[in-house]
C-alpha cells in the first residue's frame, strides 16, 4: 500500500448503475513511469473504470488518489489541473480550429491555469506556446498540417493530434481509452512508435486497450478486467501465461 | 511585440476608412443622414457584442435585447441625474448593463443550448414587461424616458453648466445631434471593433472558440469553462448596453419595445445574416438590415414607376404592383425571403458568400485558415 | 371568495388548453422530426386566416351603386346583394352563422398540403443541420408566411363572429347546483376548452394505438433502427409534420372568435408556446401538455388582484418567471429526456 | 464640426437619393443652394413643402392610423387647391388661399410608427433628417405623442399631434413645439360623468380596466375623480397591459367583485377586444347588487365600434367629433372625405385634417416657416367652422378647447357607419379647466434649435 512509487491509486472502488455492479472492489496501484495496461472483453468495465478515474462518474464507493491528492469529487479540469491527461475513443477534438491551434489550448492550459482573463494580448505574441506547440507537432509528425482544420484530418491524424494535445501539457498521468481502435495497421504501427517514443521520458501511462499486439509492445504491467473485477494482475508474461484470463477471454466471449 | 499582424492592421484600417466614408459613400445610396448613420453604428456595435458570445462561444442568447435597453435607461439616467454629458452616461450604462449582464449570465449559463436561449429569453421578457408596468416609475413604462427641463443633473449643476432649451446630451459642451453624433458613434464602433478584433486573436478568444467547438475537450484539458463563458457573456451585455447608451446620446429616449424579445431576434438576424463568428460580418448584417429598413420601406410606387418608365406602359404597370408587394411597407416580407435563402444556401452568411466569390477567383491555397475569418459555424 | 377562485381556476383551465394545444403541435415537430420549428405560430396564424377566407368568401356580395340616392356622407347609396350565401339557399345563413367551425372543413386540407409542402420543399433539408438553422429558416419562412397574410388581408385584425347559439355566458354555478348567476363563463370558451381536449386526447390515442402511431413513437425513439427495419420513417414523418400544421391550423380557426385574427397572432404566440414546450421538456408531449396547463393556470391566478397586491408586476412576468424557477430545478423541464437540445 | 453638418446637412436633396440611383444609376454630390442661409431646421428652399406623416399603421391603434393618412392626404389635396376645397371653405378667420403654403406646394411623406412610442421617434428623426420634413404630425397614441414631441422640440420642428387623449400631452409633458386639436381625458371625465350618473344613478360600483400607459392612467384618474365626485365608488381599478389580446384573466374576477360598471379605458383593438369578451362574458346581461351591470367606455370612436360591431349598442363613451354633427364644417368635410373613400371619416381623421390645415394657417398668417413665429401664431388662436363650434389653441398649454361630444352605441344603425349617436354636446366653457393642475413647463420656442 505505501509503496511510494504508487502514482495512482485506486482504493476499493465499487461503481452500481442500478442494479448492475459495473465495478467491483477494483483496487489498482499505477507506479511512477510505467505504461500500464487495462485490458478485458468487451463490457468488463474497462471504460466506466477510465471514467471514474477522470471524475467523470462518481464512484459507489471507494476513492481515487493521485499522488496524494483524492480525485473522488473533482472537476474534470481540476484533475487535469493536477496532471492528468486523457485520450478518448473517439477523438475529442476542436475540430472547427487548426491543428496549431489544437494544439497551443492544452498548452496555454497548462501555463494559464483554470481561467486567466488573456484578452488583449494577440495570440500572435504568445511566441513561446507557439514554438512549443510547432515543436509538439513536428513530434508527433504533423507540422505539414498544421494549418488544417482539426475536423477535415483522417481519423488517425485526429488521435495522433489529440495525443499532441496531451502531451503539450507534460501530464504526470496520460490516460489513453483504445488508442489505436479503428486504425489501419500502418497508423496502429506509427502510433505504437510514438508512443514508445513517449515512454523514454518517463510518463506515466495507463491504457485501455483492445489490440493485444499493442499491449503486449507497450505495457510494464498488465492488469484484467472481466465482469467489473481485476481477475489477474502483473507483467505481460505473467498474465499470458494465467489460466483465467484465457477464460476470460476464449471462454467468455460466446 | 507586434500589436497585431499585417493581415489584422490592414482589416482594421480598411474597416475605419469604411466607416468614416460612410456619410460620402452612402450618399448616393440615400442613406446619408445622421440618424441612419448613427443607427449603423449603434446596431454595428451590438451586433460585433452579440457575435463575441453566440459567434465566438457559441451560446445563443434570445434576450440580449435587455441589455441594449438597460444602457438606454441608465443613459438617460444619468442624463437626468448627473450630466446631460456624454461620457459619464456611456460609462454608467456600461456599468450597469455589465453588472445586469453578470447576474443574468451567471443563472442562465448553468444551462446550455436551447434551455440556456429560453432562459435568456425568459429573463429578457420579464425585464420588458416589468419596464412596462411596475417599473414605471424608472422607466415611465409605455411612453418611455425622456429629458425634462427641470430634471436635476446634480453634476451640472454643482459645475455650473447651464441648460439653455430642451436638453439635449453634449460632449464637452459640443451637441451631438446630426453629423457630430455619428463622429460620435463611430468612433465607439471603431473602438469596439478594434477591442473585439483582439479578443478574438487573444488567448481568451481562443478559449471560447474551444469552448464552441469542444466544451467537452475543454474540460478535459484544464479549464473551467464557466468563468469563460460568462466572462464573453458579460462583455458582449456590455457591448449591448454601450450600444443602447449611443442611442440614447443620439436620441435621449429610452422604450421598453427595444427590449422586446422581436429586438433580441433582430440581432440574431444581423448577426447570421452577415456571418457569425467573422469580424466584419455582423456589422455588415446589421448595416444591410437597417438600410432594409430605413430605405427600402421608403420606396413608393412612384419611385417604382420611374424606376420602369423605360418599360412599355403595360408591363410597366405589372411590374410595380409586382415590386411594390416586396418594397415599401412590404420590406419586411423581402427580408424574410433574403434570410431564408441566405440560412438555405449560404449557411455562413453574406461572409461565405465573399469568401466564395473570393475563392473562385484565388485557387490558391489559402494559409492560415480560422484566422479573420474562422469557419463560420454557428453552433447551438 | 369561493367563485372568484373558482372562476380564475377555469380561466386557468381554458387558457392552459389553448397554450398545451398550440404546444403539442410543436412538440411533436420536434420530438419526431427533431426541429424546432419557429413557423409553427405562423401555421396557427394560417389556419385563423382560413375562417377568415371562408367566411369571406362565404358573404361575398354584389355591390350596386344607386345613383339616385345619396349616402349621408355624399356618396352614392351602396345596394349590396349576398351572392354566394344565395346559392345554398335557406342553408345559406345558417352556413354564415356557422362559418368559424364549419371552416375547419377547408383549414384540414389546406393545412395537410401547407405542412407537407414546407416539410418536403425545405424542412428535410434542415434534419442534419444545427438546430441554430432550424430555428433562422422557420423564423425567416413564418415572416414570410405574416408578410404575405398581412399583404392580402391588411395589418388590422379581421373579427370572425361566433354563432349566435352560442353567444354569452353559461351559467356553470347553477348547472353544478349552486347558486344561479354566479358563476357564469363564456360558451365558446367552454367549447375551446373541449376542444383542445378532444385534439390533444386525439393525437395521443392516434400515437398510441395505430400502427402509424407505434411506428413513429418508436422513430422519436431511435430513429435509425427502425429505419434499419425497412420501414419508410421519412415518409411518415412527413405526415406527421403535415397533422402538427393542421393541429395549429385548426387550433387558430377555433380561437378566431376569441381573438380577431391578423397577420401577428402567430409570433404573439409563439414566444409562450416556447416557453411551454421547454418547460414540459423539449420533444415530451405530456411535458407539453401539463406545462401548457401549468403556466395557464399560473397566468390566470396572477392576474388576480389579491395576487398582484401582494407581488406587484407579478402577473407580467409569471410565465418567465416559472419558466426560469422549473429550468434551474429540473435541467429538462418537467419531462424532458437527457440530452436533448443541449448541446 | 458645425461647417461640416451644415453643410451635409441640407437633407433635401437625399430624398431623391434612393430614386436617384434607381432611376439613373449616377449619384451626383448636389449641394443645394442656399445651403448656408439656413436658420431654422429644413427651412424650405424650394417650391415644396414637405409634412411628415407619422402614422400607426400596424399595431394596436392601425385602423386609427390608416384613416389618418386618407385624412392627410385630403388635407394635401385642399391646401394645394385640388378637389372641392374641403374645410378651407368654412375655416374663420382664415389666411388659407387654396396655392399650397406660402405659395409652395405641399408634399408629404409617412412613416409606419407601428403604435410604438420608440419606433414612431425613429421615424420622426427619419422623416426630418431625411425627408426634410417641416412639420410632423399624426399618432394615436398618447405615448407616441409624448415621444414624438420631445424629439420635435429637440430638432426645432412643429409638431401638430394626431389622435392623443392623455392628459400629459398638454400637461405635464407639454412642449413648445407640440400642438393637441383633441380633447383629453379629463374633458372625458367631466363630460360624461353627469350623463352615465344620471342613466345609471348615483350609487355606482365601477370597476376600472386600464390600458398601462400614459393615456390609460389619466383616464382612469380622470373618470375616479369625475365620477367620484358624483356619488360613485371605485371597487378597483386593474392594468392591463397595452396590445394583451385575450383579457379573460382581468375580466373574471370582474364578475364577483360586487361591481356593477365596468369601465373600459381601452382604446383601438384593445377596446374591441376587451369589449367583445366582456360581453361574451355576459357582463351586459347580467345583475349586480341589484341593477343592470353595465360597461362605459370613455373614449370612443367609430372604428372601434366598427369592429365591436353589436357589442356597442347602447354604451356610453365621448368623442372628439362625429361625421353626423350638423353644422357646415361638419358637413363639408363628410362629404369632401365621403366622396374621397367612399366612407365617412372617424374622429382620428377629422382631428389629423384640422391639425394640417391649421398649421398651414399658422404659416399664412405667420408668412413664415420659422416655427417660433407659426407657434405665435398658433398660440391664443381663435377660430370656427372646423366643425367642433368655436375652438380656441390656449397659449398656456397648447390645449384646443372646444365642445366634447357625449355618444352612445346606436341602437338601430342604418349602416355599417352609423354606429354612434350624439347624446349631448358638452359646451366649451362646461371642460375648459385651468392649465396649472396638470403642471408641466412648455419650454422656450426660441432659440429654435438646429436640426
Amino acid at each position: 500500500m505505501t509503496n511510494p512509487n504508487v502514482v495512482l491509486h485506486v482504493a476499493d472502488v465499487h461503481k452500481r448503475f442500478g442494479g448492475l455492479h459495473a465495478l467491483a472492489d477494483i483496487d489498482l496501484q499505477v507506479e511512477e513511469g510505467q505504461t500500464h495496461a487495462i485490458i478485458g472483453p468487451n463490457g468488463a468495465g474497462k471504460s466506466t473504470l477510465l471514467n471514474v478515474i477522470i471524475g467523470k462518474l462518481a464512484p459507489t464507493s471507494g476513492q481515487v488518489v493521485f499522488d496524494g491528492t483524492i480525485l473522488t469529487g473533482r472537476k474534470p479540469y481540476q484533475i487535469n489541473q493536477l496532471g492528468i491527461a486523457r485520450v478518448f475513443q473517439t477523438p475529442e477534438i476542436f475540430a472547427d480550429l487548426s491543428v496549431l491551434h489544437n494544439v497551443m489550448i492544452p498548452a496555454l492550459a497548462k501555463r494559464d491555469g483554470a481561467f486567466r482573463l488573456n484578452m488583449l494580448r494577440g495570440l500572435d505574441s504568445e511566441t513561446g506556446i507557439l514554438r512549443e506547440s510547432e515543436d509538439m507537432l513536428e513530434d508527433v509528425g504533423m507540422f505539414a498540417s498544421r494549418e488544417m482544420a482539426a475536423g477535415s484530418l483522417s481519423r488517425g491524424d485526429k488521435r495522433r493530434m489529440e495525443l499532441a494535445m496531451c502531451l503539450i501539457q507534460h501530464p504526470r498521468l496520460l490516460l489513453l481509452d483504445e488508442p489505436t481502435a479503428g486504425m489501419s495497421r500502418h497508423d496502429t504501427n506509427t502510433t505504437i512508435e510514438l508512443l514508445k517514443k513517449i515512454k523514454s521520458r518517463g510518463m506515466t501511462k495507463v491504457i485501455i486497450e483492445h489490440d493485444m499486439h499493442v499491449v503486449f509492445s507497450l505495457a510494464d504491467k498488465i492488469s484484467v478486467l472481466a465482469q467489473g473485477r481485476i481477475i489477474a494482475d502483473g507483467t505481460p508474461d505473467q498474465v499470458r501465461g494465467n489460466p483465467k484470463v484465457q477464460e476470460a477471454y476464449l471462454g467468455g466471449t460466446h | 511585440m507586434r500589436i497585431m499582424s499585417r493581415n489584422d492592421l490592414l482589416l482594421f484600417l480598411g474597416f475605419t476608412v469604411v466607416v468614416l466614408a460612410m456619410p460620402i459613400w452612402l450618399h448616393p445610396f440615400g442613406a446619408a443622414y445622421p440618424d441612419l448613420l448613427q443607427r449603423f453604428m449603434i446596431f454595428g456595435i451590438f451586433a460585433v457584442g452579440f457575435n463575441i458570445l453566440f459567434g465566438l462561444t457559441g451560446y445563443l442568447s434570445f434576450g440580449h435585447a435587455a441589455f441594449f435597453g438597460v444602457g438606454s435607461y441608465a443613459a438617460v439616467w444619468s442624463f437626468k441625474l448627473l450630466s446631460l454629458d456624454a461620457i459619464p452616461a456611456m460609462i454608467f450604462a456600461v456599468v450597469v448593463s455589465g453588472v445586469f449582464a453578470l447576474v443574468i449570465g451567471f443563472v442562465s449559463l448553468r444551462r446550455s443550448g436551447i434551455y440556456f436561449s429560453i432562459l435568456t429569453l425568459a429573463f429578457a421578457q420579464m425585464s420588458y414587461n416589468l419596464a412596462y408596468s411596475v417599473l414605471t416609475p424608472i422607466t415611465n413604462g409605455e411612453t418611455g424616458l425622456q429629458l425634462n427641463l427641470n430634471d436635476p443633473r446634480y453634476l451640472d449643476t454643482t459645475m455650473g453648466i447651464p441648460t439653455a432649451g430642451q436638453p439635449v446630451p453634449t460632449l464637452l459642451g459640443q451637441s451631438l445631434g446630426g453629423f457630430a453624433g455619428f463622429y460620435f458613434c463611430a468612433g465607439f464602433l471603431i473602438l469596439a471593433f478594434f477591442i473585439a478584433m483582439r479578443i478574438t486573436n487573444s488567448p481568451f478568444g481562443m478559449m471560447l472558440k474551444g469552448i464552441k467547438s469542444n466544451q467537452t475537450r475543454m474540460n478535459y484539458t484544464g479549464f473551467n469553462t464557466k468563468p469563460y463563458t460568462l466572462a464573453a457573456f458579460v462583455i458582449s451585455g456590455m457591448y449591448a448596453g454601450l450600444a443602447g447608451a449611443l442611442l440614447a446620446v443620439t436620441d435621449p429616449l429610452a422604450g421598453a419595445e427595444r427590449m422586446q424579445w422581436t429586438a433580441s431576434g433582430e440581432v440574431v438576424l444581423m448577426t447570421i445574416l452577415g456571418g457569425a463568428g467573422t469580424l466584419v460580418g455582423p456589422v455588415i448584417g446589421a448595416w444591410l438590415i437597417k438600410y432594409f429598413e430605413n430605405i427600402f420601406s421608403a420606396i413608393n410606387e412612384t419611385i417604382l414607376h420611374r424606376f420602369f418608365d423605360v418599360l412599355p406602359d403595360g408591363l410597366d404597370n405589372a411590374l410595380v404592383a409586382i415590386t411594390s408587394k416586396f418594397v415599401g411597407e412590404g420590406w419586411f416580407l423581402t427580408l424574410g425571403l433574403v434570410f431564408v435563402l441566405i440560412v438555405v444556401f449560404l449557411p455562413g452568411g453574406i461572409m461565405e458568400g465573399v469568401r466564395r466569390i473570393a475563392h473562385l477567383f484565388d485557387r490558391k491555397p489559402k494559409g492560415r485558415p480560422g484566422k479573420a475569418a474562422p469557419q463560420p459555424q454557428p453552433a447551438e | 371568495m369561493f367563485e372568484v377562485i373558482f372562476l380564475q381556476f377555469l380561466n386557468g383551465l381554458d387558457k392552459g388548453a389553448a397554450y398545451a394545444l398550440i404546444a403539442l403541435g410543436l412538440t411533436l415537430v420536434f420530438g419526431t422530426l427533431g426541429v424546432v420549428n419557429f413557423a409553427h405560430g405562423a401555421l396557427f396564424m394560417l389556419g385563423a386566416f382560413c375562417a377568415v377566407l371562408f367566411r369571406q368568401f362565404l358573404t361575398l356580395e354584389t355591390v350596386t351603386l344607386d345613383p339616385e340616392k345619396l349616402s349621408p356622407w355624399g356618396a352614392p347609396l351602396e345596394i349590396r346583394e349576398p351572392l354566394v350565401q344565395a346559392w345554398f339557399g335557406d342553408f345559406g345563413a345558417v352556413l354564415v352563422n356557422y362559418s368559424v367551425p364549419a371552416s375547419i372543413i377547408i383549414t384540414i386540407p389546406i393545412m395537410l398540403l401547407v405542412g407537407i409542402g414546407l416539410e418536403r420543399g425545405i424542412i428535410k433539408h434542415f434534419y442534419k443541420r444545427p438546430h441554430a438553422e432550424q430555428i433562422l429558416v422557420t423564423f425567416g419562412l413564418a415572416i414570410v408566411a405574416q408578410e404575405l397574410i398581412k399583404s392580402f388581408f391588411g395589418p388590422n385584425p379581421i373579427p370572425q363572429p361566433m354563432p349566435s347559439d352560442l353567444r354569452g355566458a353559461a351559467d356553470i354555478g347553477a348547472f353544478l347546483g349552486m347558486q344561479a348567476n354566479v358563476i357564469t363563463y363564456p360558451i365558446w370558451r367552454l367549447i375551446y376548452f373541449l376542444f383542445s381536449f378532444v385534439i390533444i386526447g386525439g393525437v395521443f390515442a392516434f400515437l398510441q394505438f395505430t400502427t402509424f402511431g407505434m411506428v413513429v413513437r418508436a422513430g422519436m425513439a431511435d430513429r435509425e433502427t427502425v429505419g434499419l427495419l425497412g420501414i419508410n420513417i421519412d415518409r411518415r414523418f412527413t405526415i406527421m409534420f403535415g397533422l402538427a400544421a393542421v393541429v395549429a391550423g385548426i387550433a387558430g380557426v377555433m380561437y378566431t372568435p376569441l381573438l380577431p385574427p391578423n397577420y401577428h397572432i402567430g409570433m404573439d404566440f409563439l414566444v409562450l408556446s416556447f416557453v411551454v414546450v421547454v418547460v414540459g421538456g423539449m420533444g415530451s408531449l405530456p411535458g407539453a401538455v401539463a406545462a401548457g396547463f401549468l403556466l395557464g393556470i399560473l397566468q390566470s391566478f396572477a392576474s388576480m388582484t389579491q395576487v398582484k397586491a401582494l407581488i406587484p408586476g407579478i402577473d407580467q412576468i409569471i410565465i418567465y418567471l416559472v419558466a426560469v424557477v422549473i429550468l434551474l430545478v429540473l435541467p429538462r423541464g418537467l419531462f424532458g429526456r437527457r440530452g436533448v437540445m443541449e448541446a | 464640426m458645425t461647417l461640416l453638418k451644415r453643410g451635409l446637412s441640407r437633407r433635401r436633396m437625399l430624398q431623391t437619393g434612393m430614386a436617384g440611383i434607381i432611376g439613373t444609376g449616377v449619384a451626383p454630390l448636389m449641394f443645394t443652394k442656399g445651403a448656408w442661409a439656413q436658420e431654422f431646421c429644413n427651412n424650405p428652399t424650394g417650391d415644396t413643402v414637405t409634412f411628415g406623416l407619422n402614422l400607426p399603421l400596424t399595431g394596436a391603434y392601425a385602423e386609427e392610423g390608416a384613416d389618418e393618412q386618407k385624412a392627410y392626404e385630403l388635407a394635401v389635396k385642399h391646401l394645394n387647391g385640388e378637389g372641392d376645397g374641403g374645410l378651407i371653405n368654412v375655416l374663420t378667420p382664415t389666411a388659407l388661399k387654396g396655392n399650397g403654403i406660402l405659395g409652395k406646394k405641399v408634399a408629404f411623406v409617412t412613416s409606419d410608427s407601428q403604435t410604438k412610442a420608440d419606433v414612431a421617434r425613429a421615424g420622426a428623426t427619419r422623416m426630418i433628417e431625411r425627408d426634410g420634413a417641416i412639420m410632423v404630425t399624426g399618432g394615436s397614441s398618447s405615448a407616441e405623442a409624448i415621444a414624438v414631441q420631445g424629439l420635435c422640440q429637440e430638432m426645432g420642428v412643429v409638431f401638430m399631434a394626431g389622435l392623443t387623449h392623455s392628459n400629459d400631452t398638454t400637461g405635464k409633458d407639454k412642449r413648445r413645439y407640440g400642438f393637441r386639436h383633441f380633447f383629453n381625458a379629463y374633458q372625458s371625465g367631466i363630460g360624461l360623468a353627469p350623463v352615465i350618473t344620471e342613466a345609471y344613478g348615483t350609487d355606482r360600483k365601477a370597476y376600472h380596466l386600464t390600458a398601462d400607459y400614459t393615456w390609460g392612467w389619466t383616464q382612469e384618474e380622470s373618470m375616479k375623480n369625475a365620477t367620484e365626485a358624483l356619488g360613485w365608488e371605485t371597487v378597483q381599478a386593474v392594468r392591463t397591459p397595452l396590445g394583451a389580446g385575450d383579457f379573460s384573466q382581468f375580466l373574471t374576477p370582474v364578475l364577483n367583485s360586487g361591481a356593477d360598471v365596468l369601465i373600459l379605458n381601452h382604446y383601438g383593438n384593445d377596446m374591441v377586444n376587451s369589449l367583445t369578451q366582456a360581453v361574451q362574458f355576459g357582463m351586459r346581461d347580467r345583475q349586480a347588487n341589484g341593477k343592470d351591470f353595465q360597461i362605459v367606455v370613455p373614449l370612443f370612436s367609430e372604428l372601434m365600434a366598427k369592429g365591436a360591431g353589436a357589442n356597442i349598442k347602447g354604451i356610453f363613451g365621448t368623442s372628439n367629433w362625429h361625421w353626423n354633427l350638423q353644422d357646415a364644417g361638419t358637413i363639408a368635410f363628410t362629404k369632401s372625405f365621403g366622396a374621397a373613400y367612399g366612407a365617412p371619416p372617424s374622429q382620428a381623421a377629422h382631428t389629423a385634417y384640422v391639425q394640417a390645415l391649421l398649421y398651414a394657417d399658422a404659416c399664412e398668417r405667420a408668412g413664415t416657416f420659422y416655427p417660433p413665429e407659426v407657434i405665435k401664431a398658433l398660440e391664443g388662436f381663435e377660430f370656427d367652422g372646423m366643425g367642433n363650434g368655436p375652438t380656441l389653441y390656449r397659449a398656456e398649454d397648447h390645449q384646443c378647447i372646444k365642445n366634447v361630444l357625449v355618444v352612445q352605441g346606436n341602437d338601430n344603425p342604418t349602416s355599417e357607419y352609423d354606429v354612434l349617436n350624439i347624446v349631448q354636446e358638452v359646451p366649451r366653457d362646461l371642460v375648459a379647466y385651468d392649465p396649472a393642475i396638470f403642471g408641466g413647463d412648455l419650454g422656450p420656442a426660441e432659440p429654435a434649435p438646429m436640426c
